[in-house]
């Protein structure tokens, strides 16, 4: 892919993702021989500027929890580049690595399950600390409270235990767990997820002030595309262990080029009974393919109400169809190469545009 | 900080709740009481019945006539074949029985919680320890006790003398064949635990996988490795009379109450009463461990703790 | 399923052959020797030539070789022999009991039978009332007759077996003479009076071990019917409409069996084991007193060959055990 | 969707508490609604407002202890289903009033196959035989939009993605041809582009079949796509109920208006800043005596404290027919 | 008449494991295997040899044994047949010597053909057995249950190696007793029938006997004494109480018959003590510390009291005694002094020796050594009880003694890499009991040689194992060893026994323990004896009418 970070050209990416590829083997047979492999990321690049909030969206097994995961290192990548401020993190050893954790945390989705239910809220929020400094406990209780402070916890919970809390709170305290080594870089994989809606909104709020105060840099991942809507900068939409399209915010959710990117946003019901009895919705027909067996091709031909002979052969790249949007589709290449493209797929696209507008 | 002073109130934590649960439990509260009571019985008795269990009247013509009374005032549990009070064995047996129930779950449980959280969480030696596991499981405990009591037996009876020595012996022999079901219980959890978030979390933290293990790991093993406890505790009381009962238990002048049992049952016949207070002892103390196992396991269990 | 079942069977055999190169060791270190019922009157020079003739007086490697040898290979041949009538082993010195000099392999043929039907109807009636206590124990929890259950199953698991045994035998055979004291082996069931005898020599040692066995399995299967009766398909049965027996009988109980049959496969090697202590008590001369006695005499080929056996079945119905649940449950197929 | 035919569903006063150790909870508060044929009622509310419980009282699906139904009428057809014994129950439970639940993966007995599922209610109350039953749960399948129906009906729930085991959810409820269908989030747990599929099948079904639906959810989008009328619950109690456009265009109570804006819209202007709700969910230990939003609300005044307030019509029609609330703030925002 | 009483139903609880007496030499196998192997005489209730397949027994009166006691020559009766009806021939005799000295063939009962030259058989009916030198009791080989006579023929194969796969031969021999076996489940049951070719046509009067093993002595007993299954049970070793409670059941009775197994404490004349070097334990370098004073060793015989043990150990299946060698009459000695405790004598006598209390905790000590003691024995019921009671009356006479009890199989086993074998010794004290074969102490006597003595040189196979060393003895039993004529052996035995309990007290006898049967009270022609197998006269035995 060509350089990613067009629009925000006066700020540099603080994280540059390159042909990162995450495969799970499978073993099998009797004697347990790998005979493939899970391609659950399969070649996904792109940057994250300083300060931006990039969104993840895509079908739930896409691969959205994988590449937050493997950007940390979480997993061991198969094959790529992750740079974190200057870094190559994916082929750092262990103790450069370790050094490098405080640069970058995470927050989880199931704020339940992210925390040790048998350590008390002040020990949650404290292990960071244990583990990086070796400050005294007046030192880190400090810390601890100022960490309270700022995600809106009552310092007097801190010695409660999280099945005390209810989810928002509890999701509050995983956040100020990441806050506590001052990270500049969060990958927050569907925080709000598990999360009433009323509280939704609370979480989402609270991450914004962060990041307006610390200058963190976000990737966002969620299934909730209104959500994403309201925090990102820029969308990537990931199918199947790829990314589809790639563009800012308001451009993807005006005028989704991707065939996928298309069918996903028309799938979102709006709340607004006028609107929602004139939409019409893009169905798609048929299950997503294993990633442990891709199609050939484009990893969505079988799916694509738009598919071409090409599809089914050859894979499409990720280009830049547009300042500042990449899609890999060959509907695009089609646009960009014959200037027209067939005129039936035009029509189509347009009819499907015109009317989600 | 200017806040530091903020008072942070005491919580009843974790423990509060499961003891909750666990007083609503009759069954396991009942077996508390008991079990405390059979303790008590143990532990205090000898100090207020102050006989000695192996006290042998010399005077062989008063000997006689002390063998096998009834109970009576002075021997509440009457006496044995040699004329030995009943009551002041049945306290000294059950120290050591109650000894040997606890020493070994202990020694079972540290090994089987080592075993299990390694081959759960370090995936490569996973498959060692649970072939390990299968060998154990598959060895024939008799020999194996055998072996072991008489490949060790000198070398720690010289370093803590016969006694110390026997019951040490007996408690690694009994606690060395008698992990693996907690190993396997454990492994499985930590499997499951392993792919919890919050181990996820620690990792991101960069927290290294030894404290993953103390931290986060274990505490959470901590329900299934203490019923599996209360069971060991039965178990090894029942395994010690077993052992009696094939005459490899301890030394003859130790009694213990596998051994009053084993002794009782030859004269089942004549003197059933013999039988009937180690046997109960035994009974009582293995139902009551159970029980309260019972209770623990859903006083531990959150999700019955929160109904 | 094919390729799973292959697999583990392939990992099993360097298993079972460390398992038993450490059961050959431990049997050999055990401390005792195979002269030790010899009477004290047959002096050491004799004594000596009795080891040298049994062949006790190698080392240990050689021996355990030769067993080996004899185990895997020759005692397989003389089984051919026996079912197809040819001459394969040709003589071959087979597994000799030091203390009988009787091949092991004839011993364990003559013992099974009586733990067969001893050992595996206690099992099989243990497993019979186990389940409907543990189901109706978990559909009615805490109820009186849950408590009741609960007590039962604990009083089994605590109460030591040879004491019940003992009582048992005190009671209903030398007190009441309902039953015999000694079980005869050469007892064949052919009409209805050798029918009640057999009943009523299997009687109390049966009751002794279904009991025992039932308290675990009741266990087992009332928290696996319990976990069960929480989970979401009961309501879906429920809201189909379905009645009472069929969510439980059906749904529930379907589910619930397959731990229950796991734990009762595990179990099943016991039943080839005989229950030692309880063959003991009632004088039944199974697999496991055979075993234990052969410990007493230091009959080491007995105890290696037995012990063995039993470390092959254990291995065997972990493995059953494993397949029976990719069977009964279709969301596993191992592959 | 004929506005004044007799109701199939008519729900009065229903009460459901549960009996815990830390006391009673009233879970649900003299609910009422009632579903005409062919209607599709909508039901919202943040998680814990008694949405379920409600809906499971209807045909005691409660688990009894704890739960116990105290007070209320539940009026199917004309009979009273709380009267009803166990056997009549059943009677109902599938053939009048089908269910399918918010989760797909457990909902589904794992060791049984999909067609046998399928047919159990078919044998149980249409009285068909095997081959009978097969063969319209094939139907139902072919119906639900699976593809190579009767193939599929020998898989087990784990061979389908959850979409598909959802739509066999909703042929089970189907498969008897009830007089009303409750659907308890029945997208939660799925994908959006899922979640679409399936609304469009229930649509087409409530077309084809013309039962009356009940369709709980968070999700306001899906309500606003999809039913009639909406019904909105909070703290056990319904407090405000109106077709959808007007809910939308002019809802009333606080709540409700608090709810449509926590949610950021797709298209419309992108806020700075979310809306959100302050405050917990109510505790619902003992009888309600005061407004269970008072804590979270606004507007709250004195006598939200002392008063729980009553169901109003604010347009005229009787309460359930129209547009009706249950908060003593709305009317005085309207006239004044 | 053969056959007409139907079945009868023997219990040992030590089941049978081979019927050929010369692959192990348990009782129970020898015993059971008497029922169909005979040798050429056996003993009676009285210890006399009686002839069995032999016409008559030979003496040097009746010219049987040569003047110079080199050999010795036995007549087989005419007529006899093998079971199978082939004719029973002195091949037969010779070939059973071969079997049990053949190489390799494990023979428990060889010490019965020590010291043969060699056999001659100048025809079918005539054996001649010559000896290397004289052998003052000529009558070892061929005599009593341990050392039947096998069938040539079935046996040929079985020699030397392969005695051990001999499996059908082993459990289904060919013999000349009263019955055949018709079935043998090892370790479980043997049944037999009547042997159509026993010599006297109208006997056994049983046609069939089962022999039921497994359990133990208190089973045994019951199912005589109590529930009646079983018609005798052999060795039902149960403690007094029990054996009283049984008896008045009333459905049988209790059978003894003493013989020489005795009971008793042997005194390690050497030093045991864990601080010497391995190898240098319990052997004649290092003298007991304590022992070494006969008066000590003496001190403890008189604090036991005997009585008290067999009333409760026993009851009528022993008796006190003072003597290594209590029976046959014509060799016990008259020995009663230590049957009276006498503990204020004992604790006189320690102090005589110097042994006093100076510290007041109770325990004797000289020169800053504790009398402090570790007294072992096998696992086993009524010896715990003997050690206990021992240990207070040694408490009493301020001695303070630490208990041991070892698993019989590792007691008895033999094995020299194991600490706790009662040969090894490394205690100060041990108790077992032990006997001899047949009637004739003097390889009973000769365990007490110096050079028996157990050590690391010879393996720990010696059999003195109170390592008592006296040259006086020695030279008595070398007397015995060229003496003949029942009188005179007789009185250097008990001269011999003397030396060993009442002077020297290095053994301390305790029981005489006897033979102890159950027998149900329909069995009828029972006589019990100690001397040979129990089941001796099976073919006399009835039904009780
Ligand atoms: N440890 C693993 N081993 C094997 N396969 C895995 C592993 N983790 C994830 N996968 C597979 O990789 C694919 C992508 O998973 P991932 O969790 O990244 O999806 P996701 O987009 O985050 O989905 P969701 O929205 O449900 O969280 C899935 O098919 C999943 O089954
Ligand atoms: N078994 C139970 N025992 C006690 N209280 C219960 C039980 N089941 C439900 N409740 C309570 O009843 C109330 C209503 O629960 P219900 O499940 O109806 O909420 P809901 O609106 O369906 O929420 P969600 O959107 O999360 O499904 C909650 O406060 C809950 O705590
Ligand atoms: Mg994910
Ligand atoms: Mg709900």
């Amino acid at each position: 892919m060509a350089d990613g970070g067009s629009p925000g050209a006066l700020r540099k990416p603080l994280v540059s993702v390159r042909g990162l590829k995450m495969h799970f083997p499978i073993y099998a047979g009797i004697l347990r021989r790998k005979v493939g492999a899970v391609k659950a990321v399969d070649g996904v690049s792109f940057d994250i500027l300083e300060g931006e909030t990039l969104g993840l969206v895509g079908e739930s097994g896409c691969g959205k929890s994988t590449v937050g995961r493997a950007l940390l290192r979480l997993y061991e990548p198969t094959a790529g580049q992750v740079v974190i401020g200057g870094e190559d993190i994916a082929s750092l050893p262990p103790d450069a690595l370790r050094r490098k954790r405080p640069m970058m945390q995470m927050v989880f989705q199931d704020p339940q399950a992210s925390l040790n239910p048998r350590m008390t809220v002040a020990a949650i929020i404290g292990e960071p600390l244990d583990e990086h400094t070796d400050w005294d406990e007046d030192k880190k209780t400090a810390r601890v409270y100022e960490l309270m402070d700022q995600v809106g916890l009552n310092r007097r919970f801190a010695n409660r235990y999280p099945h005390e809390f209810s989810g928002g709170q509890r999701q509050r305290i995983g956040i100020a767990r990441a806050l506590a080594l001052n990270p500049r870089f969060i990958v927050c994989d569907e925080p709000i997820a598990a999360l009433d809606v009323s509280i939704q909104a609370q979480v989402v709020n609270l991450l914004e002030d962060l990041q307006d105060r610390l200058g963190l840099t976000y990737l966002f991942i969620s299934h909730d595309l209104s959500m994403v809507r309201h925090i990102a900068d820029r969308v990537a939409v990931m199918y199947l262990g790829q990314i589809a399209e790639l563009s800012p915010r308001e451009a993807l959710y005006a005028r989704p080029l991707h065939p996928y990117a298309r069918a996903l946003l028309s799938a979102v019901p709006e709340a607004d009974p006028t609107l929602e009895a004139t939409r019409q919705r893009i169905i798609l027909k048929g299950d997503v393919p294993s990633p442990a067996n891709p199609p050939k091709g484009c990893n969505f031909c079988t799916r694509c109400p738009q598919v071409m002979a090409v599809c089914r052969d050859v894979e499409p790249e990720l280009a830049e169809v547009e300042p500042g949007r990449f899609v890999a589709c060959h509907l695009m290449a089609m646009d960009t190469a014959g200037g027209h493209a067939s005129p039936g797929a035009e029509v189509r696209e347009h009819n499907q545009q015109g009317e989600v507008k | 900080m200017t806040e530091t002073a903020v008072q942070i109130e005491k919580v009843r934590g974790p423990w509060g709740d499961v003891w909750a649960q666990f007083r609503k439990h009759k069954g396991a509260m009942t077996a508390l009481f008991l079990l405390g009571g059979l303790a008590v019985f143990c532990l205090i008795g000898p100090l207020v019945w102050r006989i000695d269990p192996n006290f042998i009247e010399s005077d062989t013509v008063k000997m006689f006539k002390m063998r096998n009374q009834g109970p009576s005032l002075a021997h509440p549990l009457g006496t044995d074949q040699l004329g030995r009070d009943m009551l002041a064995r049945m306290m000294f047996g059950g120290r050591i029985s109650l000894a040997v129930g606890t020493v070994a779950m202990l020694v079972a449980i540290f090994i089987g919680t080592t075993v299990g959280v390694m081959a759960g969480f370090f995936r490569r030696i996973d498959g060692l320890l649970m072939r390990l596991t299968d060998l154990f499981l598959a060895l024939p405990l008799l020999p194996l006790l055998l072996v072991m009591i008489f490949l060790f037996r000198d070398t720690v009876a010289g370093i803590l003398g016969p006694r110390l020595g026997t019951f040490l012996l007996i408690v690694m022999a009994i606690g060395l064949t008698s992990w693996m079901q907690a190993a396997r219980v454990v492994r499985g959890e930590v499997l499951a635990l392993k792919e919890r978030e919050f181990v996820l979390a620690a990792r991101s933290i960069g927290t290294p996988s030894r404290r993953i293990i103390t931290r986060h790991i274990l505490p959470n093993v901590l329900s299934p490795v203490l019923v599996a406890a209360t069971l060991g505790i039965a178990a090894a009381i029942i395994t010690e009379s077993v052992l009696s009962f094939l005459g490899l238990g301890f030394p003859p002048d130790f009694p213990t109450w596998g051994r009053l049992l084993y002794d009782g049952i030859a004269e089942i016949r004549t003197y059933p009463e013999r039988v009937i207070w180690p046997g109960l002892a035994i009974s009582l103390t293995v139902l009551s461990v159970n029980y309260i196992g019972d209770g623990l396991r859903d006083a531990l269990d959150p999700r019955i703790r929160g109904r | 399923m094919l390729t799973f079942t292959l697999r583990r069977l392939l990992t099993a055999i360097p298993t079972l052959l460390l398992i038993s190169l450490v059961i050959f060791l431990l049997v050999d270190l055990a401390p005792g020797s195979p002269l030790s019922d010899v009477p004290l009157t047959v002096p050491p020079d004799v004594r000596q030539k009795m080891l040298e003739a049994m062949g006790a007086d190698q080392p240990v490697m050689v021996r355990y070789f030769l067993w080996l040898k004899q185990f895997f290979w020759i005692e397989p041949l003389y089984g051919i022999d026996a079912l197809l009538g040819t001459d394969f082993a040709q003589g071959a010195q087979r597994i000799i009991s030091w203390q009988s000099k009787v091949p092991v392999f004839q011993i364990i043929g003559e013992r099974l039978p009586q733990t067969l039907t001893v050992v595996g109807t206690a099992y099989l009636i243990g497993v019979l009332i186990a389940l409907p206590i543990g189901i109706y124990s978990a559909y009615r929890q805490y109820s009186w007759f849950d408590q009741a259950g609960t007590f039962f199953a604990m009083a089994g698991f605590s109460v030591p077996t040879f004491f019940t045994g003992n009582l048992l035998i005190l009671i209903f055979a030398v007190n009441l003479g309902w039953f015999p004291t000694i079980y005869d082996t050469n007892l064949e069931v052919v009409d209805w009076a050798s029918f009640t005898k057999m009943l009523a020599q299997m009687a109390l040692p049966v009751t002794v071990l279904a009991l025992f066995n039932a308290a675990e399995i009741s266990r087992y299967t009332r928290s696996s019917v319990l976990e069960n009766l929480g989970q979401d398909y009961v309501r879906t049965a429920r809201a189909k409409g379905m009645g009472e027996q069929k969510v439980v009988l059906k749904h529930v109980l379907r589910n619930s069996l397959i731990p229950v049959v796991t734990v009762v496969a595990l179990g099943l090697p016991t039943v080839f084991g005989g229950a030692i202590v309880t063959e003991q008590i009632f004088k039944i001369n199974g697999i496991g007193a055979a075993l234990i006695g052969a410990i007493n005499v230091s009959d080491l080929p007995t105890v290696q060959t037995v012990t063995f056996i039993f470390a092959v079945l254990i291995v065997m119905f972990n493995l059953i055990a494993d397949i029976l649940y990719g069977i009964l449950d279709p969301r596993i197929r191992y592959d | 969707m004929p506005d004044g035919a007799e109701p199939v569903l008519d729900v009065r006063g229903l009460k459901t508490v549960f009996k815990t150790r830390g006391g009673e909870i009233h879970a649900v508060n003299s609910v009422s609604f009632h579903l005409r044929p062919g209607e599709m009622l909508g039901v919202v509310g943040e998680s814990g407002s008694g949405k379920s419980v409600t809906m499971m009282s209807l045909i005691g699906l409660l688990p009894s202890p704890p739960a116990e139904v105290r007070g209320g009428e539940v009026l199917l057809g004309g009979r009273d289903l709380l009267k009803l014994a166990p056997r009549e129950l059943q009677a109902v439970r599938g053939a009048k009033v089908g269910f399918v639940f918010q989760d797909p993966m457990t909902s589904l007995n794992p060791v049984f196959s999909v067609g046998n599922q399928i047919m159990e209610p078919l044998i149980k109350h249409m009285g068909m035989t095997k081959r009978q039953a097969e063969d319209r749960a094939a139907e139902l399948l072919a119906l639900v939009g699976i593809p190579d129906a009767r193939k599929r009906l020998k898989s087990y729930p784990h061979q389908f993605s959850g979409g598909m085991r959802q739509r066999v959810m909703i042929a089970i409820a189907l498969a008897c041809d009830p007089d009303v269908l409750i659907a308890d989030e029945p997208t939660t747990a799925l994908d959006v582009t899922i979640q679409a599929q399936i609304i469009e099948l229930v649509k087409e079904l409530r077309q084809k079949l013309g039962m009356a639906i009940v369709w709980i959810t968070h999700d306001l989008g899906v309500i606003a796509g999809i039913a009639d009328r909406v019904m909105v619950m909070y703290g056990g109690q319904v407090v405000e109920q109106a077709p959808v456009r007007e809910l939308f265009a002019n809802p009333q109570h606080p709540y409700t208006r608090a709810l449509l804006k926590t949610v950021p819209s797709l298209t419309g202007e992108r806020a700075a800043r979310l809306e959100v709700i302050q405050g917990q969910p109510p505790i619902l230990s003992g009888a309600p005596v005061a407004c269970p939003f008072r804590a979270r609300c606004a507007h709250a005044h004195d006598r939200c404290e002392a008063e729980n307030p009553q169901r109003r019509a604010i347009d005229g029609l009787p309460v359930g027919q129209g547009h009706d609330v249950a908060c003593h703030w709305s009317p005085e925002v309207r006239h004044g | 008449e053969r056959g007409a009483d139907g079945e009868v139903k023997i219990f040992y609880y030590q089941a049978v494991s081979t019927l050929n007496a010369y692959l192990s030499s348990g009782t129970k196998d020898v015993e059971a295997g008497s029922l169909v192997l005979e040798p050429l005489a056996g003993f009676d209730q009285d210890g006399q040899l009686f002839p069995r397949l032999a016409q008559d027994i030979p003496t040097v009166e009746n010219g049987g044994v040569a003047a110079d006691l080199t050999s010795i020559t036995w007549k087989l009766k005419e007529g006899l047949v093998w079971s199978d009806g082939t004719p029973v021939t002195s091949a037969d005799v010779k070939f059973t010597y071969e079997y049990c000295t053949a190489p390799d063939g494990g023979c428990a009962q060889g010490a019965k053909y020590e010291g043969i030259a060699s056999i001659e058989t100048p025809d079918d009916l005539t054996v001649i057995v010559k000896f290397e030198g004289p052998k003052p009791y000529p009558y070892q080989p061929f005599t009593g249950g341990t050392a039947p006579i096998l069938q040539k023929a079935q046996f040929e194969a079985c020699l030397g190696a392969a005695a051990q796969s001999c499996v059908e031969q082993n459990s289904k021999p060919i013999g000349t007793g009263p019955f055949i076996v018709t079935d043998f489940k090892v370790n479980d049951v043997v049944t037999l029938e009547v042997n159509p070719n026993y010599r006297d046509a109208a006997k056994p009067a049983f046609g069939k006997v089962t022999i039921k093993g497994g359990g133990d002595a208190l089973a045994a007993a019951s199912a005589v004494m109590e529930t009646g299954e079983f018609d005798y049970a052999w060795n039902t070793q149960i403690n007094p109480d029990q054996q009283k409670q049984m008896e008045a059941g009333g459905k049988g009775t209790f059978v003894n018959a003493f013989g020489t197994l005795v009971e008793r404490i042997e005194i390690n004349m050497t030093d045991p003590s864990p601080a010497l070097p391995e190898g240098e334990r319990s052997t004649v370098k290092h003298p007991h510390p304590i022992f070494s004073d006969p008066n000590v060793r003496k001190a403890l015989s008189m604090a036991i009291d005997r009585q008290a043990l067999v009333d409760i150990g026993y009851g009528g299946a022993g008796r006190p005694t003072c003597n290594l060698v209590p029976a046959p009459a014509y060799q016990a000695s008259d020995n009663t002094g230590c049957l009276t405790q006498d503990v204020e004598g004992a604790k006189a006598l320690l102090a005589e020796a110097g042994w006093t209390d100076t510290d007041g905790d109770g325990i004797l000590d000289k020169d800053g050594k504790k009398f402090s003691i570790l007294y072992q024995t096998s696992v086993n019921a009524v010896r715990q009880d003997f050690q206990a009671l021992i240990k207070g009356w040694w408490n009493a006479i301020g001695i303070e003694v630490e208990l041991k009890s070892i698993d019989a199989s590792v007691f008895f086993g033999g094995d020299a890499a194991s600490p706790d074998t009662f040969q090894k010794f490394y205690a100060d004290v041990e108790m077992y009991a032990n006997n001899f074969d047949g009637t004739d102490a003097e390889p009973y006597m000769s365990q007490y040689l110096c050079d028996k003595i157990p050590g690391p040189e010879n393996q720990w196979q010696g059999e003195n194992i109170n390592r008592f060393c006296d040259p006086a003895y020695d030279a008595l039993v070398k007397e015995l060893s060229t003496t003949s004529g029942i009188e005179a052996r007789g009185e250097l035995v008990k001269k011999l026994n003397d030396m060993l309990t009442k002077d020297s007290n290095v053994v301390i006898p305790l029981v005489d323990r006897g033979r102890f049967s159950a027998k149900s009270n329909t069995l009828d022609g029972f006589v019990m004896n100690s001397w040979d197998t129990e089941l001796w006269n099976v073919q006399d035995w009835t039904r009780a009418k």
